[in-house]
């Protein structure tokens, strides 16, 4: 088979930080008018490998050339300058200022007056409209939108240049199915056109949608180049985690199908729980031992209710009675001594503390609950530690490293960690399998199942519908920052029927029809 | 080997070296720079490092409520201030006490001053935790405040007074020590254990680094921001004590003037960022020393008094920037690792140097 | 791909997103506009002490009171734009104050050998930046607070000049400085009631517009609203960073050389290393009031011009009113200054800092 | 901005003064360097009691913003220009850069009266300089200090802030009077910032490598008594081992003159409250005006002097 010449190519490239590998000996290539995935488990090395190419970090060792020339970047500059749009993993854009000025950032229409605004906006204006933005206000602050469109913005940052090259490090880890379409229309397109396209998912059914070729890393090392025809999932799996993975066939197996007795007092219930702006009064119960999905599009108020319940944010309207007794949540303190635990769905400015160790960052909300006077003492702390740190298989396996440092998915593992180091009766988890990858994704899964086995109240939230719907025994279908209907998972309840709930309740109204759904329990407010 | 890396990525090694640096200059000068001797007369131990360490001991106090705030995300201007006032207040009762029994009005000085301190302390961290203004603008106005405050209480006269027992806070001596460092040691060590043996340092730590994680993980970041301000007030005006039992006089304008910016430096000497997160308590103590020596040593070389700032900014200057990275891996010829990108992925914060950040290898562009 | 100029330029618009629709379309303008919302505070509160003062005291709206105020506070207001700058950008510099007087006594001096006086001029500004430009290196590329950087810059320049000379040096006559101060009267009133204007004015205000453009119509003014909204993010962005920041520090540091030279013309060529003690505070506190958030990335120019009139405002008022005791002298200042941003506390909403 | 309105309506006659509801009182604008320290305290004081509303005057008092900000106190002596006071009275914290502040006061008739320190302008510009003369003060220390050391001595200086002028005064004089005289041996000089405890520190480590210091000339009082408590540290006994010598003359300074800590003080006498008054009165009477009015001070030079001194009250 004659191939193009590779546009970017990484020649035996090799990066370690202070007692990690990162990168060992990666050779990678990148073609015009390819969709390439990169794969790989959390901590394999994606992201550190995109860094490298695009001059964040510096190679050890080793050579990238770019269309034929070795080429060493001084930073993100010098390597747009030489063709490369990249998006990073985590969203890396600037809330003070507006959406617009974020696309266009470096990129201003200027003339005889300086930057000519009317212009940029302009510019920005028909940039967001080719990944369906359309209707942003340029002029608005980019702080005002969610971190969905957040990450669509970035995306149309990476546009405005006319590059060669465009890399998305997980771009679809927050959006949602229409929200991907989208994308990958538009990514099509530029492929047609003979742009090289570096992406990196965890959701393998994207992978298969819309790539040509794979290059899997694992531990830092190179385990091959595929063509995506060539490898089915299993194969895929195998490589990335280097063994074959029965467990994993038991994926989705775990669907919740009992009934419950509703009658019973429930461990959490909410009724009008609302605050202004961000969610209508609500009603809601969540009895010990259930799997509660929350579903709906980005920005439905998924985040918002959690938070209410959680008592990171104050509600201004409705009471909260948990096993019968009124209750009022007034700060994640409350939350917390309450015996509710939140992990949010913004791991970076909401979950970690950078600069503390792994072993800090799991003790933090057992020790906050304790307060400030008792120390946890120090052989609970390393069993938690070593308990947590093991059932999700943090990695690096080094509890004293500052958390900053490992890996996204890594960070998330510790989080959960955290939660449920507190040993919570309900818990709250949003998104917690946001790039995630297959097998702790797995693991996650199976904790959840298990934790409401042994008692605990479990509220799920995921842009992944097929995983609410997987896991939970009953949804909340959200919509325009108002509760509108719930569906007790039974057979008959999929994905699509969720969506098609969704996309046909108006308003006020509660659920009237779906094919199959077996019973639903319309709530109005 | 291992060891002299673990050592010189300690960012107060850096200071401790410079302490030994100074005194080596002075003794150059003086080979009998460092000799103890017993004063005759007086009976007392002297010396030229026991006078470093005296002068410490405010310097110490101040520094060590700097670094709680700062560990916070915060900073305190106004500790310079706040000694003047507790130097004022103590100063003003004393006077006004002259006939009392001497101790009892020792008492009564101190615990008036440090009154006074914990409501200043208290409006600081009020301001900041609780109506959430800026603490750089807030503990500025305080600044302005606390030291009018301190000339209102004497009127504007730089106040003296005579009382033995206080007079050896400053000039007397515990096992040959000075009785303020001393004192100012066993409060170091105090604060210290509480501060490590709770969780109130990791807390803090934690306020200083996320705010909003740490809400969400169930820490009050109110009551904490609150106390730290208090602390920091309550330990200037010991601090203030200390430097008024000196010469029994408070200076309305002159003590505690510009003492906050000595805070800082011995702070981020001692290798707590300003960006707030992880602090060192010893780092501190050893980056106060460091000052103290610094000023010391200005005054035995007989520095002109016109070139003293430049000699202090020069010495500032190497320090910082042998604590960075990147000299610190141009000095040892160390392998050059690739450099995180400030602040990605663990937070808007850039990382300090001293936090293990691997160095940049950006070209100067 | 080649015909297309961008990415985005190869792809055709797509239907707008569910959620993009309508984002918050009513909120927008207040949204857009809120950060506009403390400066304008301080502009109100400004109009007000004025005409407090003008109603208690009176000669407030005079055009011999305007016009000196204006005049004496060029320097400052000059300061108080490299100050914006800096702050927008998440930094500080403290070393303004002392820069001022270093460049002005070394360039009395030269100006003393019989250099040229424009030369020296330039010398000053020139001077100003080096210390900005050492300030900015040690920042970006060792990483040293900007707090300490700018202190360390401070201790030098104002040892440097005291090393130069403990006594005023005065500028030869003749020389080019002295034309700066003329006085330009716009409006000749009877005795001293002119509206008088300088050159060091004149300065002083296309400083005002240039920093306005600078912040709000060059890309290297934008890169200094994303380095003080996120540095990691600008970086990432591709923005230049490095160079930006330390060019950030060089204007602070230039400026601070050219408000040297407009408060030596304003005292008659006279210069002294004692010039300037407090400055930084009062651009600081300028750039406060003016609405600037000292975490960085917002803030606005004219904000800080205000600020700085707010601060000439309170001492007009001071020396008007002539009884107050001077113990209460800074309780009174920091009380205003707390009244101020009390005030924008509470009209703003809570931001991200 | 209604500059022009105002510019048409603010041009009243002159010496009606326009300090508000005034009244007959004569307006007097203040220049004034505000808390600096006790001597300045006592003289300011004196000025505002002196200029009292029965004395038929409306003082307004303007502090600078910071004992060395001259550019405020141009701000203020400007505004009183602007509102036309019927005089200015002028201590400034720096000696040159007056000169187009003193014309605009002359434009608008207005007497300028410095006090305490001078300034470098024409003499044409202000009516008086009323002041205690700092090298003459500093020359009477010059002078002790020869009369009690007649062999000379080794001798160290604290200075006050670097760089002002009262400084450099203060040393010219002690200079002059000791010049040619020989034995004398500066050890060194060293700012202590005005402030007492400095002052013990910068000794007390002067005296760790001069155990033979013999004489400190101490810039201000306060400086003087941190050397006299360095001195007793060190083990010695100051009056003694080591003479102090200060300026100014405030009561703990003459409490420590008696206790035999200090041995000489120079009065920098701060009550000039009186003469100032009468110069205002005379320049606004039209009448000539010596000037420079040099106010006397006395200098104590024994423990007996100095009880008489706080006995007499002199001390402030
Ligand atoms: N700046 C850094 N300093 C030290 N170690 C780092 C740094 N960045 C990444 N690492 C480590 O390098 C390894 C690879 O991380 P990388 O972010 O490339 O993983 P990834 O494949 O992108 O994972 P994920 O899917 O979770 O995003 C991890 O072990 C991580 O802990
Ligand atoms: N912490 C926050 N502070 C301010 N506004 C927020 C916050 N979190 C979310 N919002 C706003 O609320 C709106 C809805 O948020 P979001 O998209 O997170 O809702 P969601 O249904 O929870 O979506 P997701 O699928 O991401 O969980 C967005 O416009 C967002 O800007
Ligand atoms: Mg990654
Ligand atoms: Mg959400």
């Amino acid at each position: 088979m004659s191939e193009p010449l590779a546009i970017v190519e990484v020649r035996n490239a090799s990066i370690s930080f202070p007692g990690v590998k990162a990168l060992d000996d990666v050779s990678f290539r990148l073609l015009p008018g390819e969709v390439h995935t990169l794969m790989g488990e959390n901590g394999a090395g994606k992201s550190t490998l995109i860094k490298a190419l695009t001059g964040v970090y510096q190679i050890d060792s080793g050579e990238i050339v770019v269309a034929g020339q070795v080429r060493h970047f001084a930073g993100t500059a010098s390597a747009q300058a030489a063709g490369i749009s990249t998006v990073y993993q985590e969203v890396n854009l600037c809330t003070n200022l507006t959406i617009g000025e974020n696309v266009m950032l470096g990129h201003e229409v200027r003339d005889w007056r300086g930057i000519n605004w009317r212009k940029t906006h302009a510019r920005a204006r028909d940039g967001l409209a080719r990944l369906g933005l359309g209707d942003l206000d340029p002029r608005a602050p980019l702080s005002s939108i969610s971190i969905a469109l957040q990450q669509l913005v970035a995306i149309s940052r990476a546009m405005v240049t006319n590059s060669k090259v465009l890399i998305l490090d997980e771009p679809t880890s927050s959006l949602d199915a229409n929200e991907v379409e989208v994308l990958f229309g538009v990514i099509r397109r530029l492929r047609d056109q003979g742009v090289a396209i570096l992406f990196v998912s965890h959701f393998l059914d994207q992978v298969y949608a819309i790539s040509d070729r794979i290059t899997v890393l694992r531990n830092g090392t190179f385990v091959g180049e595929y063509l995506t025809r060539d490898l089915d999932r299993t194969q895929l799996i195998s490589k990335m985690i280097g063994k074959d993975f029965e467990a994993l066939r038991a994926l989705g197996s775990n669907r919740q199908t009992q009934q419950r007795d509703r009658t019973a007092t429930p461990l959490f219930a909410a009724e009008n729980l609302g605050r202004k702006g961000a969610i209508a009064p609500t009603d809601l119960d969540i009895h010990a031992g259930e799997v509660v999905g929350f579903a709906g599009l980005l920005g439905a108020g998924r985040t918002e209710l959690a938070r209410l319940i959680a008592g990171a944010d104050r509600a201004d309207s409705g009471t909260v009675r948990i096993r019968g007794e009124k209750v009022s949540l007034t700060s994640p303190v409350a939350g917390l001594s309450q015996g509710i635990a939140y992990s949010t769905e913004s791991r970076r400015d909401d979950g970690i503390v950078g600069d503390l160790s792994v072993r800090e960052n799991i003790m933090l909300a057992v020790q906050a609950r304790r307060g400030w006077l008792r120390r946890v003492p120090a052989r609970e702390v390393d069993q938690l530690v070593k308990t947590y740190m093991e059932r999700f298989s943090v990695r690096p396996n080094d509890p004293d490293r500052p958390i900053r440092l490992l890996s996204g998915g890594n960070q998330q593992k510790v989080l959960l960690g955290r939660w449920l180091a507190t040993d919570p009766d309900l818990l709250l988890l949003d998104e917690p399998t946001r790039g995630i990858d297959v097998g702790a994704k797995a693991d996650i899964q199976e904790t959840v199942a298990e934790l409401a086995e042994g008692g605990m109240g479990v509220v799920f939230i995921s842009s992944e519908l097929e995983e609410v719907v997987r896991l939970s025994e009953r949804i909340v279908i959200l919509k325009d920052h108002e509760k509108v209907g719930e569906v007790v998972n039974g057979p008959g309840v999929t994905a699509e029927s969720i969506v098609s709930i969704i996309a046909t309740e108006t308003e006020g109204h509660a659920a009237t029809s779906t094919e199959a759904a077996a019973r639903h329990e319309g709530e109005a407010s | 080997m291992n060891r002299l890396k673990i050592a010189l990525r300690t960012p107060w090694f850096w200071a401790i070296v410079g302490i030994a640096l100074l005194l080596t200059i002075n003794t150059l000068k003086d080979p009998g720079y460092l000799a103890l001797s017993v004063n005759p007369t007086t009976g007392l131990l002297t010396g030229n490092l026991l006078d470093i360490l005296r002068i410490s001991a405010p310097i110490i106090m101040i520094a060590l409520g700097m670094t709680f705030v700062i560990a916070t995300g915060g900073i305190d201007l106004s500790v310079g201030s706040m000694m003047a006032v507790g130097g004022a207040v103590a100063m003003e009762t004393l006077s006004s006490l002259d006939g009392a029994a001497p101790v009892g009005a020792m008492l009564t000085a101190i615990g008036l001053a440090l009154a006074l301190a914990i409501v200043l302390g208290a409006i600081n961290g009020f301001l900041v935790s609780v109506i959430g203004l800026q603490p750089f603008i807030t503990t500025l106005i305080m600044m302005l405040a606390a030291r009018g405050i301190a000339r209102v209480i004497t009127g504007g006269q730089n106040t003296n007074a005579t009382n033995e027992p206080f007079r050896l806070l400053a000039n007397g001596q515990i096992f040959g020590l000075p009785t303020s460092f001393v004192l100012a040691i066993a409060i170091v060590v105090l604060v210290a254990l509480v501060m490590r043996r709770t969780a109130l340092g990791l807390m803090i730590e934690s306020i200083g680094i996320n705010p909003h994680a740490s809400r969400l993980a169930g820490i009050r970041p109110r009551p904490i921001l609150f106390g730290v301000y208090v602390l920091a007030a309550a330990l200037a005006a010991v601090g203030g004590l200390f430097s008024v039992s000196e010469v029994m006089t408070v200076s309305v304008g002159g003590t505690g003037n510009l003492m906050e910016l000595d805070a800082i430096l011995a702070v981020v000497i001692g290798g707590t960022s300003l960006a707030g997160g992880k602090f060192s308590i010893v780092g501190s103590t050893v980056g106060a020393l460091l000052i103290a020596t610094l000023n010391k040593t200005v005054l035995f070389l007989g520095i002109p008094a016109a070139a003293t700032p430049a000699f202090k900014a020069v010495v500032i200057i190497v320090l910082v920037l042998l604590q960075s990275e990147r000299v610190r891996s141009w000095v040892l010829g160390r392998k050059r690792t690739p450099r995180t990108p400030t602040g990605d992925p663990g937070g808007p914060t850039r990382p300090a140097a001293e936090q293990g950040t691997p160095v940049s290898k950006e070209a100067v562009a | 791909m080649s015909s297309s100029r961008t990415l985005a330029d190869a792809v055709p618009p797509v239907p707008d997103l569910p959620e993009s629709r309508g984002a918050r379309r009513l909120a927008g303008l207040w949204e857009r506009n809120q950060t506009l919302v403390p400066t304008l505070a301080a502009l109100v509160l400004l109009f007000g002490m004025l005409i407090y003062a003008e109603i208690a005291y009176g000669r407030v709206f005079h055009a011999g009171t305007m016009s000196s105020l204006l005049i004496s506070f060029a320097p400052t207001i000059i300061l108080a734009v490299g100050m914006t700058i800096v702050i927008v950008s998440g930094g500080i510099d403290l070393s303004v104050g002392a820069v001022v007087a270093f460049s002005s006594v070394a360039g009395v001096m030269v100006m003393n050998i019989g250099v040229d006086g424009w030369a020296s001029m330039a010398l000053m500004i020139l001077s100003g930046a080096t210390f900005g430009a050492l300030a900015g290196v040690m920042v970006q590329y060792f990483n040293v607070q900007p707090f300490i950087a700018t202190l360390a810059m401070m201790f030098l320049a104002r040892g440097l000049a005291s090393i130069l000379s403990t006594t005023p040096v005065q500028a030869p006559e003749g020389s080019p400085i002295h034309l700066l101060a003329t006085d330009w009267k716009i409006l000749d009133g009877p005795r001293v009631n002119d509206f008088t204007v300088t050159p060091g004015l004149i300065i002083a205000v296309l400083v005002v517009l240039g920093g306005m453009f600078y912040l709000h119509r060059s890309r290297s003014g934008r890169t200094v609203y994303a380095i003080g909204g996120n540095e990691s993010s600008a970086a990432l962005m591709g923005l230049p960073v490095a160079r930006t920041r330390v060019g950030i520090y060089i204007i602070s540091g230039a400026l601070a050389g050219l408000a040297a030279i407009v408060y030596t013309a304003e005292v008659g060529g006279k210069a002294q290393n004692v010039t300037g003690i407090g400055w930084e505070l009062d651009a600081i506190a300028a750039v406060v009031i003016g609405g600037t958030l000292l975490t960085g990335g917002y803030g606005y120019i004219l904000g800080s011009v205000v600020g700085v009139f707010v601060i000439a405002a309170m001492r007009l008022i001071i020396t008007k009113d002539g009884t107050i005791n001077p113990e209460y002298l800074t309780i009174i200042t920091g009380g205003v200054l707390l009244v101020f941003v009390l005030l924008q506390r509470a009209l703003t909403r809570r931001r991200a800092s | 901005l209604g500059l022009a309105g105002c510019a048409s309506g603010g041009g009243d006659d002159a010496g009606s003064g326009d300090g508000g509801d005034s009244g007959d009182l004569v307006t007097v604008g203040f220049v004034a360097v505000g808390p600096e320290g006790g001597w300045r305290n006592a003289n300011e004081q004196a000025i505002r009691d002196a200029f009292s509303q029965e004395a038929g005057f409306d003082l307004k008092y303007a502090p600078a913003a910071s004992p060395t900000d001259q550019k405020s106190q141009i701000d203020a002596f400007a505004t009183f220009v602007n509102d036309e006071v019927d005089a200015i009275l002028l201590t400034a914290t720096e000696a040159s850069g007056w000169e187009d502040s003193l014309e605009l006061a002359q434009e608008a008739e207005i007497p300028v009266i410095l006090l305490d320190r001078g300034v470098e302008a024409s003499e044409d510009l202000y009516v008086t300089r009323i002041a205690p003369d700092n090298v003459n003060v500093a020359a009477s220390v010059g002078e002790w200090a020869l009369e009690t050391f007649p062999e000379g001595a080794n001798y160290y200086t604290l200075e006050g802030v670097p760089g002002l002028s009262v400084v450099n005064e203060r040393n010219e004089g002690f200079d002059m009077a000791i010049e040619g005289a020989s034995g004398w041996n500066k050890v060194g000089a060293q700012t202590a910032n005005w402030t007492a405890d400095e002052g013990k520190s910068v000794i007390e480590t002067v005296l760790s490598a001069n155990p033979d210091l013999q004489f400190i000339f101490a810039q201000n009082d306060e400086m003087g008594i941190g050397a006299a408590a360095a001195v007793t540290a060190a083990g010695l006994v100051p009056g003694e081992d080591v003479r102090i010598a200060t300026i100014d003359g405030t009561t703990p300074a003459l409490e420590a003159l008696a206790s035999g800590e200090l041995s000489f003080v120079a009065q920098y006498n701060p009550f000039f409250g009186d003469l100032a008054v009468e110069a205002v009165n005379d320049a606004l009477a039209g009448e000539e005006v010596e000037k420079n009015i040099i106010v006397e001070g006395e200098t104590f030079n024994s423990p007996e002097a100095g009880q008489a001194a706080i006995d007499e009250g002199k001390g402030f």
